[in-house]
């Protein structure tokens, strides 16, 4: 009993930092990945690289004049950024990173905590996030927000049902709503993978729910709830300093939750793209061991001044890296977690592409979009499905 | 710590749904009846029931309860008018709520003595594969019925907002 | 052998062409119409190569239609010899009388309508002769009524073709209640409807069972066949087209009361009063219609009350005793009888409708065809050696001769009076000068060839078909003088004719002159309509407007109907001031009545 | 003591329904209304989740899930009704909606 608690506490604890690391990173990430897709450096003044942008993001905004307009509803006010962050963060918490591992004697899951009905779960949580964002826009008493609210519950109900509709198919052929089981019935190798199984492959599913996914975030091409241009930041723009901060972090925590949603049913979890017999196991040291003699090379052959001095320390960092994935007693937990985290930032990136290249939606293609092409193709998806399932299961 | 969580969500139930009947504004009262139907879920799971609970949360407090803010948001409904009054319900209507309420809890509280209790895990059978189990063989037809009745739902709402304001 | 195929062939094609025939062309709805009939005919044929000799009743059962208690009645067919020869002069005369209607149809409109009805009448035709119980039967029975109803009325925009139909209906329905209560109690007293069973039983019945029964099955065929007191239908009845009259009104549906007695001659047999009424009624209605017939104008009246007369012969000879004759002169009464209305039709249609007899005159040389087969039937009906007429009423007379002197005397002198009025008509129509307006010209081939195999059938039906003999009842022993005396009434009623129509014309006027009141009474049929309405219709109109209409509709029920509205609205005007339109005094209200309903519930101890 | 009585469940159901008829009978918007209708479904599926759990079978939470949908059907025609009323007679007070025509 005891130990139960103590040993969920240090994994909350753990989950829980390195959430907020990847959420302080993930922007900077961003900022990076959109600038290289436009030309440009992005963030390089603050620190090397801009590395520690994110730093000073943050100081920025927690010093700023937490504002409240004198006319806004309060309460609900300041619960909506509350509500939104809330709901982004739960779902992280039956999101399994890998399979058991044993610490100090302990066996334990990599995981918060695992549901039978995980996915109804995180179903459920995501469906609640949309009070943040809807009660932001109300509250606020300010037609730009009140737009971006009413758009934004609209938006988000629409894309619930291909979302849901999306994930039932690869429900139907794992047979578990446990999102634990649900990877352990996709090991073996890629064509085992959700997406590639057998006689009925969930691409169709997997797209639709990436789409589907994208307008849950209000990513764009589906980001009208805030569309700057229009309403002037949408359902925000009364939020400033922390409040806003909150909005923000709860995008990117969504952000990840779908990724590592769509990894986990469709991608195979933590499960390599082939056994470890056939070498998977060598693929993270060559990664790291391959980015290490990159940055040394760089570093030899330095753009910057500074950089002569930053590279072939990151090369050095990676180098090491790769040294700490040869070795046996960690390879049981890093290398799942090195899968799962490499799945989980492919769909990442793939979001922060996708921003970089498409515009945005008008927003009666994106309601007609929802409803008269996706519900229909991902219906006719789990209809198949379902009877592929009765006929070969 | 069953006892100490029922009350703890029973307290939360209560509280909010009082808020819901007290509150004049429609959005206050529906984010009160959200905090019933989250803790209601969570009593779901206490007594067991998984499924019902994870569907209280999907299809209540994320479907229906959004639909409702979300009218209340497109209607851009105040606090409600003062004006307009019924005679009956000023008369007969405390008098009745207290009738029927001591009526049921002395029903309850006589039909049910103390002996039976509720305890965490008590009950395994809320399954999603029980739900299921069931739903496609004992309870098919109403089931079909249910998703009749849906598209009929649909139908009729599209019909509804259809029309043009006169 | 799939007896059923013989009646439901016809219904196909009325289903054929009743459901799509508006569509169709001419040609596909005469194709339709013509080939299920003459399919039937073909079944008809093999079923007796197949059966034959078929020397007892053969039988199929389909499915039980009714079970409840002692009575067991399926949907049964059955095929003896009296229903082979029912079934050739159905279906043989009725595919015959299809191809005419082909050609006196042309120009009228409903032209699908038509042969879907005569389809559907072939159906109902055929169940009722193939039927193996009174039930089938019935079905039957009741069904060509129907077919009668719609082709009396087929001209349905004509007020005197609706009226006639209704007539004609309504007059049946007294028959139909006689049939239906001979079946109840044969039900009661037999536990059974099937032929088998109750022929089987009927030798050990009480003889006034058997009569009552008897009785009662008169009654139905007094009202089908025509009969008196029943008969007034059939006049009326010519509204219709007149191939209706050749095959309904006059070959088939009339003949039905006919079969069904003779079917039921097992019966009858056991008891004597009921047979002697048949007889008395036959006799009487014989030499009823045919005085009526001496006066008619109309060539289709004449006709007709010629048909209620050997309707009567029919009657007389089954009454007798000798049911194989009546069915003989039914078989050849459907030949000569069909052949004589499809030539008044061919007259009417080449006057293009005219059917007075004084407007016609001289039409032998314009429409030869029509006048010599006519005259086939005429010499037949007249009862002239060796056509096919006089076979069969001398075996009539003959059997009424043993049964009672009195009505062969009487039969003789009818079979005179049916010589005289047939010839009266044939030579009025035909000899003489033209007396009418249009131009007549003769019929198309169409019709023509059904009349020239009619008149085959009149000339050598009689003597080529030995219908007591194949039913296995030959006759007595025959009676010389008794035929030369039937025979010598015939000729006498021909010279007479030929006397006042064409040797002195006026001779008719003056003879009606000088018997002015007799000549009345029978020139408007002895006044029957007339005497009925007074007597039935008029009262029964009066009593339901004075006492069913203002006493018991308008008194009793609209002021029941009122008296509970205007409680109700007295009432509710009191309860309306509880619906003030306000939801939330209506939740009040639910919410008092679940409050009432907990308490009740708790009182009566059903919260435990 | 740890195990809860079941009566206490059924007690709960019994004062959320009750709230639920409070607000439908004392409350003039419509909306809020509909929301106290919302509230006793809710109070009806505690109970019959609690009949579930004391009889030990799981059709009580069918029942449960069928007034879910019913109550997601009602909620979509309900919703598209008031939105009728309002186009129409730009009113939320159900004391205004007293009559079939204005």
């Amino acid at each position: 009993m005891d130990s139960f608690i103590v040993i969920s506490l240090i994994k909350a604890a753990v989950v829980f930092a390195a959430l907020m690391a990847t959420l302080l990173y993930l922007q900077w990430v961003e900022r990076k990945v959109i600038a290289h897709i436009q030309v440009r450096p992005g963030p390089y003044r603050v620190g090397p690289h801009g590395l520690l942008q994110p730093i000073a993001d943050v100081i920025k905004l927690m010093t700023k004049e937490d504002l409240i307009p004198p006319y806004v509803n309060k309460p609900l006010y300041l619960a909506a950024p509350f509500i939104a962050m809330t709901m982004a963060l739960l779902s992280i918490s039956v999101i399994p990173f890998g399979p058991t591992i044993e610490v100090a004697g302990y066996k334990t899951f990599m995981q918060l905590t695992d549901l039978n009905i995980g996915v109804l779960f995180v179903l459920a949580v995501s469906s609640m996030g949309v009070y943040g964002i809807a009660l932001a826009g109300w509250s606020s008493n300010n037609k730009y927000a009140l737009l971006g609210g009413l758009r934004s519950s609209a938006q988000m109900i629409s894309y619930e049902l291909p979302l849901s509709l999306a994930i039932a198919a690869p429900l139907l052929i794992s047979n578990t709503l446990s999102l634990r089981e649900l990877v352990e019935r996709q090991a073996g190798s890629i064509l085992d993978w959700n997406v590639l199984h057998g006689p009925f492959p969930q691409i169709l599913s997997f797209l639709i729910f990436l789409i589907a996914g994208f307008a849950e975030t209000n990513r764009v091409p589906f980001d009208l709830p805030e569309a700057e241009n229009e309403l002037v930041a949408g359902f925000h723009v009364e939020y400033s300093s922390m409040k806003f901060a909150s909005f923000f972090m709860a995008e990117y925590a969504n952000m990840i939750t779908v990724s590592s949603m769509a990894v986990l049913l469709f991608l195979g979890g933590w499960v390599a793209p082939w056994p470890a017999r056939y070498g998977s196991s060598l693929v993270p040291v060559a990664m790291f061991a391959g980015a290490g003699v990159v940055a040394l090379y760089h570093g030899m052959h330095p753009g910057h001044r500074r950089d002569r001095r930053t590279l072939p320390v990151f090369g050095a960092a990676f180098l090491a890296m790769a040294a700490v994935f040869l070795l046996p007693a960690v390879q049981a937990w890093l290398l799942p977690l090195f899968w799962f985290c490499a799945k989980t930032g492919s769909v990442l990136f793939t979001f922060m592409w996708v921003r970089g290249t498409l515009p945005r939606l008008r927003y009666d293609q994106l309601m007609g979009f929802t409803w008269k092409f996706l519900f229909p193709v991902a219906f006719a998806n789990l209809l198949a499905t379902g009877f592929l399932v009765a006929w070969f299961g | 710590m069953d006892v100490i969580l029922f009350l703890i969500f029973a307290m939360i139930a209560v509280v909010c749904a009082i808020n819901v009947v007290v509150q004049t504004h429609p959005i206050s009262s529906a984010i009160s009846l959200v905090g019933v139907m989250g803790s209601l879920a969570v009593l779901y799971l206490l007594l067991g029931a998984e499924f019902i609970a994870a569907a209280q949360v999907i299809v209540y407090a994320g479907a229906i309860m959004v639909l409702f803010v979300f009218v209340i948001m497109l209607l851009n409904a105040g606090a409600e008018s003062k004006h307009g009054r019924s005679l009956v319900a000023q008369l007969l209507g405390a008098p009745l709520l207290v009738a029927l309420l001591g009526l049921l809890a002395y029903f309850v509280e006589r039909l049910y003595p103390r002996g039976v209790s509720v305890r965490f895990g008590g009950f395994t059978h809320g399954t999603p594969l029980d739900i299921g189990r069931a739903l496609f063989t004992t309870y098919l037809l109403p089931f079909e019925a249910t998703s009749i009745l849906i598209l009929i739902a649909i139908v009729g709402a599209i019909v509804l907002a259809w029309k043009e304001i006169d | 052998m799939q007896l059923w195929l013989i009646p439901v062939l016809p219904l196909a094609g009325f289903l054929i062409n009743g459901l799509f025939g508006r569509r169709f062309s001419k040609g596909a709805v005469n194709a339709v119409a013509i080939g299920s009939v003459a399919l039937s005919f073909a079944w008809v044929l093999k079923t007796i190569l197949a059966l034959s000799p078929l020397a007892g009743a053969y039988s199929e059962h389909y499915f039980t239609w009714i079970r409840s208690g002692i009575v067991n009645i399926g949907c049964d067919l059955a095929v003896d010899r009296l229903t082979i020869v029912m079934l050739l002069v159905v279906t043989g005369v009725g595919a015959v009388i299809h191809v005419y209607s082909i050609g006196y149809m042309a120009h009228e409109g409903g032209y699908y309508r038509f042969f879907a009805f005569l389809n559907l009448f072939m159906f109902f035709m055929l169940v009722l002769v193939l039927a193996s119980n009174y039930l089938v039967m019935f079905v039957g029975w009741e069904g060509v009524g129907l077919c009668s109803y719609l082709l009396i009325g087929f001209y349905f925009d004509k007020k005197f073709a609706t009226d006639a139909g209704n007539k004609a209906f309504i007059v049946n329905r007294i028959g139909d209640f006689g049939f239906s209560l001979a079946m109840f109690y044969m039900v009661k007293n037999f536990g059974s409807l099937d032929f088998a069973t109750v022929f089987k039983q009927a030798p050990g019945a009480p003889e006034a069972t058997l009569t009552i029964i008897g009785l009662l099955l008169m009654l139905g065929a007094c009202g089908k066949s025509a009969q008196l007191p029943l008969y007034v239908w059939l006049p009326d009845a010519m509204a219709g087209p007149t191939p209706v009259s050749a095959l309904i009104h006059a070959a088939t549906m009339v003949t039905a009361g006919v079969y069904m007695t003779a079917r039921s001659w097992a019966i009858y047999a056991h008891a004597p009063a009921a047979a002697e009424t048949v007889a008395i009624i036959g006799i009487a209605t014989a030499f009823f219609a045919a005085t009526i017939g001496l006066a008619q104008n109309d060539i289709k009246k004449v006709f007709a009350y010629s048909t209620v007369s050997q309707l009567g012969y029919m009657f007389l000879g089954v009454g007798c005793g000798a049911f194989s004759a009546g069915i003989y002169h039914l078989v050849t009464h459907a030949f000569f009888k069909a052949l004589l209305f499809l030539g008044a039709g061919s007259v009417i249609h080449a006057l293009s409708g005219e059917q007075d007899l004084r407007n016609m005159g001289g039409l032998r040389k314009k429409t030869p065809w029509t006048f010599w087969t006519m005259m086939c039937a005429a010499v037949a009906i007249a009862g002239v050696p060796p056509f096919a007429g006089f076979f069969s009423k001398d075996a009539i007379l003959l059997a009424a001769h043993h049964y009672a002197p009195w009505m062969y005397w009487l039969g003789t002198i009818t079979a005179g009076m049916t010589a005289f009025y047939v010839f009266r008509a044939m030579f009025l129509a035909f000899f003489g000068e033209y007396r009418g307006h249009e131009h007549p010209h003769e019929s198309p081939p169409v019709m023509l060839v059904p009349l020239a195999v009619l008149a085959l059938l009149s000339i050598g039906g009689g003597f080529a078909l030995n219908v007591p003999e194949f039913l296995g009842t030959a006759g007595g022993e025959e009676d010389r003088a008794l035929m030369a005396i039937s025979t010598a009434a015939g000729v006498m009623g021909i010279a007479l004719a030929w006397l006042m129509y064409v040797a002195k014309p006026g001779m008719a006027d003056s003879f009606a002159a000088s018997m002015r009141g007799l000549y009345t009474l029978v020139y408007n049929k002895y006044f029957v309509d007339e005497i009925y309405g007074a007597a039935v219709v008029n009262p029964l109109v009066g009593g339901s407007r004075a006492v069913l209409w203002k006493g018991v509709d308008v008194g009793l029920i609209d002021g029941a109907a009122n008296g509970v509205g205007a409680r109700a609205r007295n009432i509710g005007s009191v309860l309306r001031l509880m619906q003030s339109g306000n939801i939330r005094s209506y939740a009040t209200w639910v919410l008092f009545g679940s409050v009432v309903l907990i308490v009740a519930l708790g009182i009566a101890g059903g919260l435990r | 003591m740890t195990e809860v009585p079941i009566s206490w469940f059924l007690t709960l159901s019994a004062v959320l329904f009750v709230l639920g008829v409070a607000g439908f009978v004392f409350r003039r918007s419509v909306v809020t209304v509909f929301m106290s209708i919302e509230l006793m479904l809710n109070a009806v599926n505690l109970s019959f989740v609690t009949f579930s759990y004391q009889l030990q079978q799981v059709n009580g939470h069918l029942f449960a899930f069928f007034v879910m949908v019913v109550a997601a059907a009602e909620a979509a025609v309900g919703l598209a009704i008031i939105l009728t009323v309002f186009k129409n007679r730009a009113t939320l007070n159900i004391d205004d909606v007293d009559s079939m025509k204005n």
